[in-house]
């Protein structure tokens, strides 16, 4: 009997549940809110919906409690790696991950960052990395780029005077306290495909109780680095990359159990 | 009635806090409290709480910050650097509505200075050592005891009021051994429910934000206003003070913790000597219990304010007794002054009063 | 070549549907539309940028490049799927 | 009634140690007892001292400067503390190892070996308990009896031996001042 | 004299800086300060002066205390959260004695709050929010010309008496643009002999310790008793106020930095509409011109306190003022009360104070 | 002609100038006398009495100002870079070393220890790695070793809770602005002479201007143990070395300029 | 006379700059005067306003909650400002971007098709120049020369194309006003 | 193998010199002599320490291991040496 077909539409592409249906506050062409979305599918993906906590930040992303739909709290400048221990030692079971930029986790909160990672905390790390601070108006951060320009370093960051770029996966790769630590610029629909890979091993390594974990994603800031949307696209692809190279720097998160810590 | 036992201030605010139903300690070790994290570091986990070394107080105020936003009563310990360095995060604490227990136990400043008792960081737990408009309530025990009995209430009011209670002692008080009856075991408690917390929604139809981010001034206004009107509660329900021989005093020292504990001493020595001296205590430092003072304070010939500090609760009691004679005696730097020292002060300062040359604005330090 | 006048919350078409007030106009969705079914509009929407539109809607493939790299998730996506009628 | 005392030593001669045991027996005697240390900044090696006061009425001040009953173990702490004797008060010296000069002629100075008594009975670490030994014997304040079951209390977990090298010093501190050497 | 230039007050803070002979900047970027590290980082290298943005505001701080010790003129600038930060260093470069300049830009708070203009960080500026006794000088501008000449003026100050010095601003104040008289080229200065500095002996006959540890109780207080020593001399020396319309004043208003504009043209009207009002602004909240107040204060039948705050420098007032009637106004949370609102609020409470229903007490804070 | 021969009495081991003349306060057999010593021959030897400055931390060494005769700043604790920094940048031309421990360094400080690092400041760090807070009474330290007991981890550090030991040679080993970093244990007069080689590379780095250089002492601390001297001694050869294996980690200052990053 | 305005906007709109210009041609013409910003979190795209207060006398209050003249030039900002303005006093409306909904009838209404204006003689981004042109057409109390040589001082690092645009966008703006359009 | 009743400043050898009053007997001098010249006294010194002492002068080679490892300096090393008469 041949079978009776009919057409139906099927959504293939939504926003997900715990991704509020509001506007950013974002400025055109911002990375946050595609970092965002992949945040929440993740959340919506693992059905942690109910028992996720997460740990927003002081940056242009502060406001994110209002784009999370599970609850939220928002941590001091660079203090989210320990707003998060503080959770996660006292409501073990739960999801609890800190979302950050590179000012807040790689600057003030380097310490936190530090010795969280150190301690194998089981908490997972979202960090946007756009190499600027963008909310407070376009300052070095210690993840700018050489000769890049800022409204701290007018001329070019000078590294005689900052030293160079911060590569926090490369930092944090010694501590056996990490589980999974990856990097990857959102820069087109197929890394967005590998970061979804990175992001769902980060949130294993806290589920699966393994440790400490960080998906580092190369953002862009348009308005800050004074480019348009596309060109900051491109200007990741060409020379952020170069500095911090993606891929996964540590992973014990994969069936094998093995570390597998080089950067592709 | 529990056994009396012998132990340290320190030890006596570790059993308050587990038995006040502490859920969460985190700390960072300095001297004079270090027995605080170290008993601590086994005692919570006998009960399943958690305790953990915190790699800087910074970090352990913002662990505070996360444990008490998920709903369990948390605490945590330290002396004034480490008190001075969480000064973001207890602002933060106070601005997010969330309650948590802090105990200050005070040693000689500024700066590094030592690791002698003192009271010298009154102002910064009672005026506000962060920014913006916010208070603390402040506890101030004065034996073994009430180090026992007060991270107990603490955590209650810190629940009841949402809000961050410091319990400021010193280090004699850490560390001396004094008799108090404290329980084997943790006694039942309730604890209030805490439906704001954000610890995964659970089927919740809200989510929860802990959070004190107000962009719009009207709305952080408005919540100022909550604040301040919360405040203004606490100011009219939770002032607590305790006086000895005040009924017949013609003189009074007004004086919190161990400096009430040396003058206890000196006002007995003086009435042996035939001055009726009476001791006022505030146990609140905030809410100050100025009109029970004033009470006492406006039929004495004078009021000496004795603190280890260069003169700082003195301003609450001068703002409690305005117009009337306000003397001050103080020691720094971990110094105490013995009872008949502070006696001899006492004798002083009533003379100056009597003799009506107290100047009633001399002493304004500001 | 213009939403001008569209005053409805979304752009609705069987496929590919935009809310017009959430677009910021960064143009990343035309950059990575593989058919180059996008462009900008030049009207102004109401939050004061210039949003994109679909240009071509016969040759979108029903891909979700677009989507995907949308910092406002501004565009869903959708496809006509054969089903069994059970 | 009311005791005020101090203990002073090297860090590593137990000061803190007596004076505890001097608190914690007073309290069990049923009187309101303190005891505050003070050290310096070296974990070991440096001077400790405490003081202790126990009453039958409630303790205001903790810390003092004149006191009852002084208790010095080693030469430092008598140069230092022996102007703290209230006028007829108190000052026991363990003349183990301090030379008494310039003794004051207006307090009482009592003289124990406590050191040489220490190694006689037990181990040169139990000078300690001597001296509490021979300092209630001197006052008598305390039951002799809650001092030893607050020693017994406070060894156990280091042993019975511990426990009764310390009951020895102790009465062997009791002896020295009642001047009856008996082994 | 110079051309007028219209500045944004915290560019006329970096030039005030510079020309004031600071010799090192640290900071750390927040709003609504964040013109100053910006400026600074072209201007300081431009005259060979060290600039660096630092990894947090505890670095800048502690970097600062490593200029200061070593000699050089050292500056920092932040706002509420990162004035928090900064408590513990603080305490030590006043325990140390090192002279440094900080810009206190307030912005709302508790917590994060938000970004806009207040006072609520007047306690932790003015009474110390660090440990231990200590003061800093703390100067309060109110207009361009002020955020120009305070931070010299703060150097100088700092150098004298070996001290923090804070100019206490806000978010107003900071980012307007107003016309101020700067040079274009830094003026010659002289700059005190720092023989104490930790620069390395250089055949020097004596080591320099920069310190603040004073282990001995003792040595500790004869440390703080001179710290105190000095500060009374301060008290006595370098108190500074502003008035306006005060000499047929019948009321009063006490208000400084942005608030004092605000109550400038409230006063005016009030004047129009008949109520002669005067204007008391002390430009150093520490010390407090608490007897040039009292003067003013005593004369009229009241004063209103007008603050962004909750009540902060209201507390300073009623010191200076015991047994006067005081009255209390302030907005929190960046709300900004226009002068016609504010015009209002001294009508009611210069009534209430005729009407001799202005509790002497009531607004005791504590 | 034979040469006239005459005995004379030649001192061959003597307390550096740089090192004061006074009992230190440190417990018998603290590892802390011996590398302020070191320390101090490295001022003598380099000819930088005149013009050092010495920043010494909050821990047992808190009293170095009394120890070192140079010029001396007492840093609060864990700051100790940011104040080299701030001398540093002021006056770039002096010598200016930190003496820090290992809760001073790697724990509340490990920010300032990171970025100092990272912005490869021209500074030297001398770091007292004994596992413990010695003199705060022996708290356990980010350093001290798995199973170790101290008064916070009475039953012996456990790894599950706090995360295993932080090795901070490997930490910094990635930071560009790194020219020198090694570690030696103080457990030998062998070893002392392999401190003093890599000390003076510690120094050379500063004064010809390379970059960030640090010297980790393995050292005892016996009471905090509770072990005498030589037993403490003893467990640093054979169960800290471990741990934190001795040897060079980055090298800048040699003559061939490259990096040797290996321990041995 | 005291001159109190508020300009308000998007984000992009320049509404910063033109009080900026206002402000700096008040200083120029020996006025004292303040210019007072405030923006939303958002670094683009967000309202913005600035207060602008010039007068001949120490100016006192920088800010307040009632202008002389409100100058809108998006939707938004209209909703918004329309009723901050002093009974009597004047709302410059961009009529390009902003539909008037119920206006007030106690207060000046003047439109200005800003942007329009601004791409005949120039680009749109001039649209604030052209409302200032027309701001200072309407109220006269600034030098025109003056408004003119500050615009040419602050676009004069962007060459000699933008201050000549600008020049024209004020031109055009003064010209709506006084309703002679000439090119 | 007693220092007692020594209560100079430092005793004084030819080629090996201890402040007596500054040695905290920690013992590591002893055990890193290759030629166990050394050893502990039995008495205290003002500090309350066994100090350390030279057991056997002779055998002691001038080789500075003992103080070397002194963490309190308190020992000097000293070598007779042959010079030119010049
Ligand atoms: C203690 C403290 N210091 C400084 C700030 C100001 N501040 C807010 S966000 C930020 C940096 C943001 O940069 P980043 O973390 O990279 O986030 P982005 O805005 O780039 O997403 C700073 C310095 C603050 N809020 N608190
Ligand atoms: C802000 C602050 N927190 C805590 C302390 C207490 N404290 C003093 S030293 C110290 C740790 C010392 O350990 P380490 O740095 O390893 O030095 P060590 O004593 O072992 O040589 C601590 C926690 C302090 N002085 N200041
Ligand atoms: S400033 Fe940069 S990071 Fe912030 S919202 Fe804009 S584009 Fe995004
Ligand atoms: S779904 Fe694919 S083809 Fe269609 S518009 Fe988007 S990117 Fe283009
Ligand atoms: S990516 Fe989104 S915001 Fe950007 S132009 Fe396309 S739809 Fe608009
Ligand atoms: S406690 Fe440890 S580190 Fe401190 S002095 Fe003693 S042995 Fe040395
Ligand atoms: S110098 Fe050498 S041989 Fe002599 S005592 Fe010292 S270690 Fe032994
Ligand atoms: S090493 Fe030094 S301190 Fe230790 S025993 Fe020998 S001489 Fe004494
Ligand atoms: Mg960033
Ligand atoms: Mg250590």
């Amino acid at each position: 009997m041949p079978e009776v077909q009919a057409e139906q539409i099927k959504c293939v592409f939504d926003r997900p549940r715990a991704l509020a249906d509001r506007p950013h506050h974002y400025c055109p062409g911002c990375s946050h809110g595609i970092f965002h979305r992949l945040v929440a599918e993740m959340i919506d993906e693992f059905g942690l919906f109910d028992k996720t906590i997460a740990i927003v930040p002081v940056g242009c992303s502060v406001l994110a409690f209002n784009y999370f739909e599970c609850d939220v709290m928002e941590a001091s400048h660079g203090r989210a790696p320990a707003v998060a221990t503080g959770i996660k030692r006292t409501l073990p079971d739960r999801f609890v991950f800190t979302y950050q930029g590179d000012g807040d986790l790689a600057s003030i909160g380097m310490s936190e960052t530090i010795h969280t990672a150190a301690r194998g905390e089981k908490v997972t790390i979202f960090f946007v990395n756009n190499g600027i601070y963008g909310m407070t108006g376009g300052q070095m951060a210690p993840t700018t780029l050489e000769g890049q320009k800022s409204t701290t370093s007018p001329a070019g960051r000078d590294i005689a005077l900052t030293g160079p770029p911060i590569d926090m996966c490369t930092l944090l790769s010694s501590l056996p306290g990490v589980a999974y630590l990856a990097r990857i610029p959102l820069t087109s629909p197929k890394n967005l495909n590998t970061a979804r890979k990175y992001m769902r091993k980060a949130v294993r390594a806290q589920i699966e109780g393994l440790g400490f974990a960080l998906v580092e994603a190369l953002c862009a800031c348009p308005v800050q680095w004074g480019m348009d949307p596309k060109q900051a696209i491109k200007h990741i692809d060409e020379n952020v990359t170069k500095v911090y190279p993606p891929g996964e720097y540590v992973d014990r998160v994969s069936g094998n159990g093995k570390d597998k810590a080089k950067a592709s | 009635m529990p056994d009396l036992r012998l132990v340290k201030g320190n030890e006596a605010i570790c059993y308050g806090a587990v038995h006040g139903g502490c859920e969460a300690f985190f700390g960072y070790p300095i001297t004079p409290q270090n027995e605080v994290p170290e008993i601590m570091s086994w005692l919570m986990p006998k009960y399943g709480r958690a305790f953990l070394q915190a790699e800087s107080e910074i970090a352990s105020i913002n662990m505070i910050y996360g444990a008490s936003g998920a709903g369990k009563r948390a605490m945590s310990s330290s002396s004034s650097p480490g008190i001075s360095l969480m000064m973001e995060g207890i602002s933060y604490i106070a601005g997010a509505e969330l309650p948590c227990v802090l105990i200050s136990v005070q040693r000689g400043g500024p700066g590094l200075g030592n690791i002698a008792p003192s009271q010298s960081d009154y102002f910064q737990a009672v005026k506000g050592g962060g920014h913006g408009d916010y208070n603390n309530i402040v506890l101030a025990p004065w034996n073994a005891q009430e180090m026992y009995d007060h991270p107990r209430i603490a955590f209650e009011l810190a629940d009841k009021y949402r809000m961050p209670v410091i319990v400021l002692t010193d280090a004699v008080l850490g560390s001396m051994l004094e008799p108090a009856r404290i329980p084997d075991e943790p006694p039942e408690i309730e604890v209030p429910g805490k439906p704001w917390a954000a610890c995964g929604r659970g089927g919740r139809d809200h989510k929860n934000v802990i959070n004190s981010l107000y962009l719009e001034p009207e709305v952080l206004s408005d919540h100022n206003d909550k604040l301040q009107a919360r405040y203004a509660t606490i100011r009219e329900q939770e002032k607590k003070w305790d006086t000895r021989l005040v009924d017949d005093a013609e003189f009074l020292v007004a004086a919190y913790g161990i400096s009430a504990r040396i003058a206890f001493s000196a006002i007995k020595m003086a009435r042996e000597r035939g001055l009726k001296v009476g001791l006022f205590r505030p146990v609140t430092l905030w809410p100050f219990p100025s009109e029970a003072l004033a009470e006492i304070g406006n039929r004495v010939n004078g009021t000496l304010v004795f603190e280890l500090s260069g003169g700082q609760m003195l301003e609450d009691v001068r703002l409690a007794l305005p117009g009337r004679p306000v003397e001050f005696f103080g020691k720094m730097g971990g110094v105490l002054p013995s009872p008949s020292e502070l006696c001899e002060e006492i004798f002083k300062a009533a003379e100056r009063c009597n003799a009506g040359s107290s100047s009633r604005t001399n002493q304004v330090r500001v | 070549m213009s939403t001008a006048g569209l005053k409805s919350e979304e752009t609705t078409m069987e496929k590919w549907r935009l809310i017009v007030d959430r677009c910021k106009g960064c143009g990343l969705c035309v950059e990575f539309c593989p058919k180059d079914c996008l462009a900008m509009s030049e009207s102004l929407n109401r939050i004061g940028y210039h949003p994109v539109v679909l240009l071509k809607p016969d040759e979108c493939t029903s891909c979700a490049m677009c989507a995907q790299m949308c910092p406002e998730t501004a565009i869903s996506i959708y496809r006509r799927v054969k089903v069994k009628n059970a | 009634m009311i005791e005020e005392m101090l203990f002073a030593g090297f860090g590593g001669q137990g000061i803190l140690l007596a004076g505890q045991l001097v608190a914690k027996s007073a309290m069990d005697d049923g009187l309101y007892a303190t005891w505050f240390p003070s050290y310096g900044p070296e974990m070991r090696g440096g001077t400790a001292n405490c003081i202790v006061v126990y009453s039958d009425d409630e303790i205001g001040s903790p810390i003092t400067s004149q006191y009852d009953t002084v208790i010095v173990l080693n030469q430092p702490s008598f140069e230092k503390f022996q102007p703290t004797v209230k006028p007829g008060g108190t000052l026991l010296v363990n003349t183990s190892l301090i030379e008494i000069n310039n003794p004051r002629d207006d307090i009482k100075i009592v003289e124990v070996q406590a050191n040489r008594l220490a190694q006689e009975v037990a181990t040169d670490r139990s000078a300690n308990v001597v001296i509490v030994g021979a300092y209630n014997a001197l006052k008598g304040h305390l039951k002799n009896e809650t001092i030893a079951k607050v020693l017994q209390e406070t060894f156990a977990r280091k042993g019975q031996n511990v426990v009764d090298a310390n009951l020895k010093a102790l009465t062997a501190g009791t002896e020295a001042i009642a001047g009856v050497k008996t082994n």
